[in-house]
C-alpha cells in the first residue's frame, strides 16, 4: 500500500527553513503569506501499514523535534499532526 | 526556615531546579526575603554548577595566567595573546557534551554556534575551529551513531558559516559509551586595539538585543543539564533541545564585527547558557553597574511566554550589546542591513540591581553581585582511590608478531585514519590554510604578510588522551600539555597560549575530585614550567552516568607562531634517501599503551613522570631544525609508539623506510611504547646528523622503497622473527577502519 | 579587467573570490540587494550558503536584486562564472542548464579533485587547453549534476562541458563526471570545484589561477560568443 | 487560508536519500518497505489559494528535477502528481 509520512518542526522548535521562505515571499511579489514551514515528504510503499507508526517514531522523524503525519492513499489528510508521544 | 511567602515559589522548587537547602536559604538572606519565579530562576541557573564553576573555581584560580605576551586573560568571553604587527589571536574551548548526547546532530552544531559566539563576542573574526571528540567503542551502534551524527552538526554549523574546521581529534574508549564529549575550540583573529569587554559602562546607556528572536529553547536546558548527571529524566529533558541556525549566525557575526568596526559599541556579550539572565548579569557584574530589562520588549518566537521563561531562555544566535543613546538609530541600521533583527530592550542604570521588568511595571529585582559573584564556591573532597577505578579495556587477542600488531594497531579505533571525518569539514575557506589534517600534526594558518616577514603563521593542535590521565591525572595531564608542545615544535611554532576544557565526572565524589585536583596541578605545573600561560577554558562536570565516570579527560588546545609558513614541516617522509632519525630520549612504556589497550591489559596506577625539562629541549631542537630548513619532515612519537610514528610517515609521503634499532628495553617497548617527548624527523643526511648531534637522538634509518622495514641489531642480520617488513600499501588498507565504519 | 564578487546573506568564499581574482586583476565586492553591477567587466558568484541553502540550495539567493543585473549582464554575453554555491544560484537563475542534486554519498566532501578540462573556449578556460589536468579542491553537500539525458547529449555536442573529474575522481556521483558547464556562447560557467582555492601553492594547488586568468585574454566575451 | 506543498523528486532521478531510509529499514527489523522517496513539504497560510501554482513553478519547486503537488486545507490529496510542465 502507498503512503505517505508528512514531517514537520514541531510546534516552537525553530524552523529556519520557514523563516527563510517566509521573508524571501513579498521579494517575489508574494505578499499574504504567513506561518510558514518547512519539512520533510517521505512516500513509501508498505506491505504492513500498521507499522508505520514504529517506523516515524524510529526513523522516519525525529519526534525529539518533529511532528510527524502519516497518510495512506486516497485518505485525506488528518488535518493536525499527530503529536508524537 | 519561615514558611514559602504568598506567591514564593519556595524551597521545593528550588530544588528541583538544582539549588541546595543552604543555597536557597543564602539567597533569601541576600534578597532579605524569599524570592518570585523570575528571580528563582535566575539564580538558580546563575548558581549552577555551569555558570558559577562552584566546585573548579578554586582550582582554576591556581593555574597560570600572566605572560608578556597575553592581551586577555579568563574572566572574558576568551583568552587572547599578541601575535604582532598589532594582531591579538582569542582562542577558547567549550563543551556542549550533555546537549550532545542528548541530541547529537543539533547539541554539536549548537556547541560549534557557541564558541564562534565566545570569539566574535570580543571583537575578533573567527578563523578556525577544531573538534575534540569521545565516544564508546566503535562496535557499539550507538557510539557510531553518535560519531556520524556529531560530525555531521558540526560540519553542518562550520561550514555554512565560513570558518574553516582545521583539526581535532577522536578517541574510542567504553566510559564514554553513555557520556560522549564534544568539545570545540575557536580561534579568532583581531586588530588589538579592537577587542572588545564585555564589561556594561554608563548609566543611561541602551542595552541593545539583536540576532534570532527568543523561544522555549533549551529552557531548563545546558545549565541544569549540564548540572547533573544524565539518568532516567533524559527523555523529560529532550524538549528543551536547541536547534542551531547557521545562516543566522553568519549574518550575526558580520553585523557584530560591522558594529565594532564603526565604533559603535560600549561593550558587547554573547548569549549562551543562562542567556539574557547570565550575559546581562555578567556585563552588569563587571561594569559594576545596574540594568533594567523589559521583557516585554524581547521579540518573542512564542507569543505567551513567561517573564523567566524569556530570562532563561537558551535560544541560539543572539547577542547584547551596550549602545550610547545618540549612536542607537545607526545600530539598529546595521543590523537592519544584515537582516538582523534588533531590538532596544533596556538600559544601563546607577547602583548594583538588575531589575527585570514588563511593559515597565517590575517583575523582578536582584542584586547583580548576589547573581554573579556570591554563589558559594565548595571545597573539593579529592581522595585517591585505593585501586585503578577504571575497568580493563575489553581488548582481546592481539597478533604477537610485530607486523600483525602493527597493522592491528593502525587499524585499531584510535589510530585508524580520521579521513571520514575530516572531509566532511571545509578547512579552506578564508585561505589561510597552509598545512591542512594529515598533513602535519599541527593546523598552520597564515597571518598577513608583515615587514621582514611575508609568511608568518600561526599553529594550533588539540589534546588530551583520557585513558593516559585515568592511569594518571597528574602526569597524563603534563602528557597532554607536552604533546601539544610537540606538535607546534613539528611545524616549527612556538607556543604562545592554551586554553582547555576539564571534563570530568561528578566532583562530589572523592575520587573524581582527586582525578580533578590532580589533573588541574599537572596543568599548572606543566604550564609553569613551559611559560605557557592559560588565558581560557570551560569545565564541564557530571559527565557520569550509572555505569560511572568518564575517563577524567581534560583537552588541552594550544596556540603557537611560526616565522614563515613555507618551512612548516610535514609529518609524511618526502624523499627518497633521505636519513631518518629519532630525536628525544624517553624511556617508551608499554603500559596504558594503545598495544595494551588492544591486548585488554589493566590501567597501570601510575605513569612515568615525563621529565618536563627534556622534552621541552628536544621539542625546541626539532623546532628550530625545522625553521632553518633542515628537514625534510617532523613527526612526533604518540599513541601506538615508534612504529605507528614510522607507519604514519611512510603513509603520509607514501614512501618506505628501512630502520634499524637497537632492542634495549626488549623489542615491544622499542617498537610500540608510548611516552611523550620523542621524534621521527627525516632529512638530508648531513643535516639530520647535525640535528641529532644538537638534540640527543640518533639515526636510526633511510626513506626508502615502498615497505616500512624495522629489524634490530647489527648491520648484517636480516629480517628476523619480532621484526617488520610491512608494505606502505598493506599500511593504508589497515588504516582504512573508519571509512568502513562511518562514511 | 575589473571583477565583481557578489556577496549574499551567507555567502563564505566571496572573499577567497576577490582575493583569487585579484591576483589576475582588480576585484570588488558587491552587495545583493543593489543592483548595480559599478561596471565591472566581469562577475563571480561565490560559494558558501546563500540565505543558508534553506528550502533548495540557490532557490532564494537567484531572486536577489543584483541577479537581475547579471542576468542582464550574462545575456550581452559579460563573463559571468558561478562557483558551487554560485553554479546552484545560475541554474536555478536559469543562466545554465540543469540543476545540482544532494551527492549521492548524502555527505558534505571536501578535498582536493583532479579534474579534466573538457572545453578551452569558454571564457574561464581560454587560458587553457583541452584534456589538460587541473588539481582543484571541491566541497559541498550538493554538487551532483543533473540534467536530463537529451540535454547532456546536447550539451557534449555543443562543446559546453567545461571540466570533467578524472577517473575515479567524481566526489558527488555527477552525471557524465561532469564538474562544470558553460552556456552555448561559453560567457557563463558554474564550476562545483573552487578555483580560488587553487591560486598559491602555500594553500594548496595553483591551477585555479588559469581559469581567472582565461578571462582577461583578450576582449573575453565576445571572442567566445 | 492554510495549504501545504508537497514537493517530490521527479521519477527517475536518483534519490539518495530514499534509499538511505530503503536501506536502513530492514535493520530495524522493518521489512517489506519498497519504492521509498524523500522530498519537501512546505506548509503556509496564503490569502489567495490561486496564487500557489505559481509559487511553487517559481520558488517551492524546481520543475526541472521535482514534482509538486498542492493540498489545501481538508481537501484530500490529489494522489498524483501534477507534472510540471
Ligand atoms: N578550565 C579553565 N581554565 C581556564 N579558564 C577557564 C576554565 N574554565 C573556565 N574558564 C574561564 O572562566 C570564564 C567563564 O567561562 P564560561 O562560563 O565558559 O564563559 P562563557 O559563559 O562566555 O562561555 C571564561 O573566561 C573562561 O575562560
Ligand atoms: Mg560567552
Amino acid at each position: 500500500m502507498r503512503a505517505r509520512v508528512l514531517v514537520r518542526p514541531k510546534q516552537g522548535i525553530l524552523d529556519p527553513q520557514g523563516q527563510a521562505v517566509e521573508r524571501a515571499l513579498p521579494a517575489l511579489g508574494f505578499s499574504g503569506v504567513r506561518g510558514v514551514h518547512v519539512g520533510r515528504l517521505i512516500e513509501l510503499e508498505v506491505e504492513d501499514p500498521s507499522r508505520l507508526e514504529e517506523m516515524c517514531q524510529r526513523l522516519l522523524a525525529n519526534p525529539l523535534i518533529e511532528d510527524y503525519e502519516v497518510q495512506l492513499d486516497g485518505t485525506a489528510p488528518e488535518g493536525h499532526a499527530s503529536a508524537a508521544p | 526556615m519561615a514558611a514559602t511567602a504568598p506567591g514564593a515559589p519556595g524551597l521545593e522548587r528550588a530544588q528541583l531546579l538544582g539549588l541546595t537547602e543552604p543555597e536557597y536559604a543564602l539567597i533569601v538572606e541576600k534578597l532579605a526575603r524569599e524570592p518570585n519565579e523570575v528571580e528563582l530562576a535566575m539564580f538558580s541557573l546563575m548558581w549552577s554548577e555551569h555558570c558559577a564553576y562552584k566546585h573548579s573555581k578554586k582550582l582554576l584560580r591556581t593555574l597560570p595566567t600572566e605572560g608578556p605576551r597575553v592581551v586577555m586573560g579568563p574572566g572574558e568571553n576568551a583568552g587572547a595573546v599578541d601575535v604582532g604587527d598589532g594582531l591579538a589571536l582569542a582562542f577558547k574551548v567549550e563543551s556542549h557534551n550533555h546537549p550532545s548526547a542528548v541530541e547529537p546532530f543539533q547539541g554539536a552544531a549548537t556547541g560549534v554556534g557557541g564558541i564562534l559566539r565566545d570569539i566574535f563576542a570580543i571583537g575578533a573574526r573567527p578563523i578556525a575551529v577544531l573538534d575534540s571528540l569521545r565516544f564508546g567503542e566503535l562496535d557499539s551502534d550507538r557510539s557510531r551513531y553518535l560519531l556520524d551524527r556529531a560530525v555531521a552538526g558540526i560540519g553542518h554549523y562550520g561550514n555554512s558559516i565560513g570558518v574553516p574546521t582545521v583539526g581535532g581529534e577522536v578517541y574510542f574508549e567504553a566510559p564514554y559509551e553513555q557520556n560522549c564529549l564534544i568539545n570545540a575550540m575557536c580561534l579568532g583573529l583581531a586588530d588589538r586595539e579592537r577587542l572588545i569587554r564585555s564589561a556594561a559602562t554608563g548609566p543611561g546607556n541602551v542595552l541593545v538585543l539583536f540576532g534570532a528572536s527568543t523561544g522555549r529553547d533549551g529552557i531548563g536546558g545546558a545549565s541544569v543539564l549540564a548540572s547533573a548527571e544524565l539518568g532516567v529524566g533524559d527523555e523529560a529533558k529532550r524538549p528543551s533541545v536547541q536547534i542551531g541556525d547557521p545562516f543566522e549566525e553568519k549574518k550575526l557575526l558580520e553585523c557584530s564585527l560591522e558594529l565594532l568596526e564603526r565604533g559603535l559599541l560600549v561593550a558587547l556579550q554573547d548569549l549562551g547558557a543562562a542567556g539574557l539572565t547570565s550575559s546581562a548579569a555578567e556585563m552588569a557584574s563587571k561594569g559594576e553597574v545596574g540594568l533594567d530589562i523589559d521583557v516585554a520588549r524581547v521579540p518573542l518566537r512564542e507569543a505567551d511566554m513567561e517573564p523567566f521563561e524569556i530570562m532563561v531562555s537558551e535560544s541560539q544566535e543572539r547577542m547584547l550589546c551596550v549602545v550610547e543613546p545618540e549612536h542607537v538609530t545607526a545600530v539598529l541600521e546595521v543590523c537592519a542591513r544584515w537582516e538582523t533583527r534588533a531590538t532596544a530592550i533596556g538600559e544601563v542604570t546607577e547602583g548594583g540591581a538588575l531589575r527585570i521588568l514588563r511593559d515597565g511595571g517590575p517583575v523582578g529585582q536582584l542584586p547583580v553581585a548576589a547573581l554573579v559573584d556570591e554563589c558559594p564556591l565548595y571545597d573539593l573532597t579529592p581522595e585517591r582511590p585505593d585501586a585503578q577505578l577504571y575497568p580493563a579495556p575489553s581488548g582481546g587477542s592481539a597478533p604477537t608478531d610485530a607486523g600483525g600488531a602493527l597493522l592491528a594497531l593502525m587499524g585499531s579505533s584510535n589510530l585508524s585514519s580520521r579521513r571520514p571525518v575530516f572531509e566532511q569539514y571545509d578547512c579552506l575557506v578564508q585561505s589561510r590554510t597552509a598545512r591542512r589534517p594529515e598533513q602535519a600534526d599541527a593546523a598552520v594558518l597564515l597571518l598577513p604578510a608583515r615587514p621582514g616577514q611575508e609568511h608568518p603563521a600561526l599553529a594550533v593542535s588539540i589534546d588530551g588522551n583520557g585513558r593516559r590521565v585515568a592511569c594518571d591525572p597528574y602526569q597524563g595531564t603534563i602528557e597532554a600539555v607536552l604533546e601539544c608542545v610537540a606538535n607546534l615544535a613539528c611545524v616549527g611554532a612556538e607556543p604562545l597560549g592554551l586554553t582547555n576544557c576539564l571534563n570530568f565526572g561528578n566532583p562530589e565524589k572523592p575520587h573524581v575530585a582527586w582525578q580533578l585536583s590532580q589533573c588541574v596541578r599537572g596543568l599548572g605545573d606543566a604550564c609553569r614550567a613551559l611559560g605557557v600561560p592559560v588565558v581560557g577554558g570551560n569545565v564541564s562536570l557530571y559527565n557520569e552516568t550509572a555505569d560511572g565516570p568518564i575517563y577524567p579527560t581534560p583537552v588541552v588546545g594550544m596556540v603557537g607562531e611560526l616565522p614563515d609558513a613555507l618551512r612548516a614541516a610535514g609529518l609524511g617522509f618526502s624523499r627518497e634517501g633521505d636519513a631518518i632519525a629519532v630525536i628525544g630520549s624517553v624511556t617508551p612504556q608499554l603500559a596504558g599503551s594503545e598495544l595494551a589497550k588492544l591486548r585488554g591489559e589493566a590501567l597501570p596506577e601510575q605513569l612515568p613522570a615525563p621529565d618536563i625539562a627534556a622534552v621541552s629541549r628536544a621539542a625546541a631542537v626539532v623546532r628550530e631544525a625545522v625553521r632553518a630548513g633542515e628537514l625534510s619532515s617532523a613527526h612526533d612519537v604518540a599513541e601506538g609508539g615508534l612504529a605507528v610514528a614510522l607507519a604514519e610517515c611512510c603513509l603520509a609521503g607514501q614512501l618506505g623506510a628501512r630502520v634499524r634499532l637497537e632492542a634495549a628495553d626488549g623489542l615491544e617497548a622499542a617498537l610500540f611504547g608510548e611516552g611523550v617527548g620523542r621524534f621521527v624527523v627525516s632529512g638530508p643526511c648531513d643535516r639530520v646528523q647535525e640535528v641529532v648531534g644538537r638534540g640527543g637522538g640518533k639515526v636510526v634509518g633511510r626513506v626508502q622503497g615502498d615497505h616500512l622495514q624495522i629489524t634490530f641489531g647489527p648491520e648484517t642480520k636480516a629480517t628476523a622473527e619480532g621484526e617488520i617488513d610491512v608494505g606502505v600499501g598493506e599500511l593504508g588498507q589497515a588504516h582504512r577502519t573508519l571509512s568502513g565504519t562511518i562514511a | 579587467m575589473r571583477f565583481g564578487v557578489i556577496r549574499f546573506p551567507g555567502s563564505c568564499d566571496e572573499v577567497d573570490a576577490q582575493l583569487a581574482a585579484a591576483r589576475v586583476g582588480e576585484a570588488q565586492l558587491l552587495w545583493h540587494a543593489d543592483p548595480d553591477l559599478h561596471g565591472v567587466d566581469a562577475v563571480i558568484v561565490p560559494g558558501g550558503f546563500s540565505y543558508g541553502d534553506y528550502l533548495r540550495v540557490g532557490a532564494i539567493a537567484r531572486f536577489a536584486a543584483v541577479m537581475e543585473s547579471v542576468v542582464g549582464f550574462a545575456r550581452q554575453g559579460g563573463p559571468v562564472l558561478g562557483i558551487c554555491n554560485g553554479f546552484q544560484v545560475l541554474c536555478e537563475a536559469g543562466l545554465l542548464p540543469g540543476a545540482l542534486l544532494p551527492n549521492v554519498g548524502l555527505r558534505f566532501v571536501c578535498r582536493q579533485a583532479e579534474l579534466e578540462v573538457v572545453t578551452d573556449r569558454s571564457a574561464f578556460t581560454r587560458a587553457c587547453s583541452r584534456a589538460e589536468r587541473l588539481s582543484i579542491p571541491v566541497k559541498h553537500t550538493t554538487g551532483r549534476y543533473y540534467a536530463p539525458e537529451e540535454t547532456l547529449d546536447e550539451l557534449e555536442a555543443a562543446d559546453q562541458i567545461v571540466l570533467r573529474y578524472a577517473p575515479g575522481q567524481n566526489p558527488n556521483g555527477s552525471a557524465r563526471e561532469i564538474a562544470g558547464v558553460c552556456n552555448r556562447e561559453g560567457n557563463v560557467v558554474g564550476l562545483m570545484p573552487h578555483p580560488e582555492h587553487a591560486v598559491d601553492p602555500l594553500t594548496g594547488s595553483t591551477s585555479g589561477l588559469k581559469l581567472f586568468a582565461s578571462v582577461c585574454e583578450g576582449d573575453g566575451v565576445r571572442a567566445a560568443a
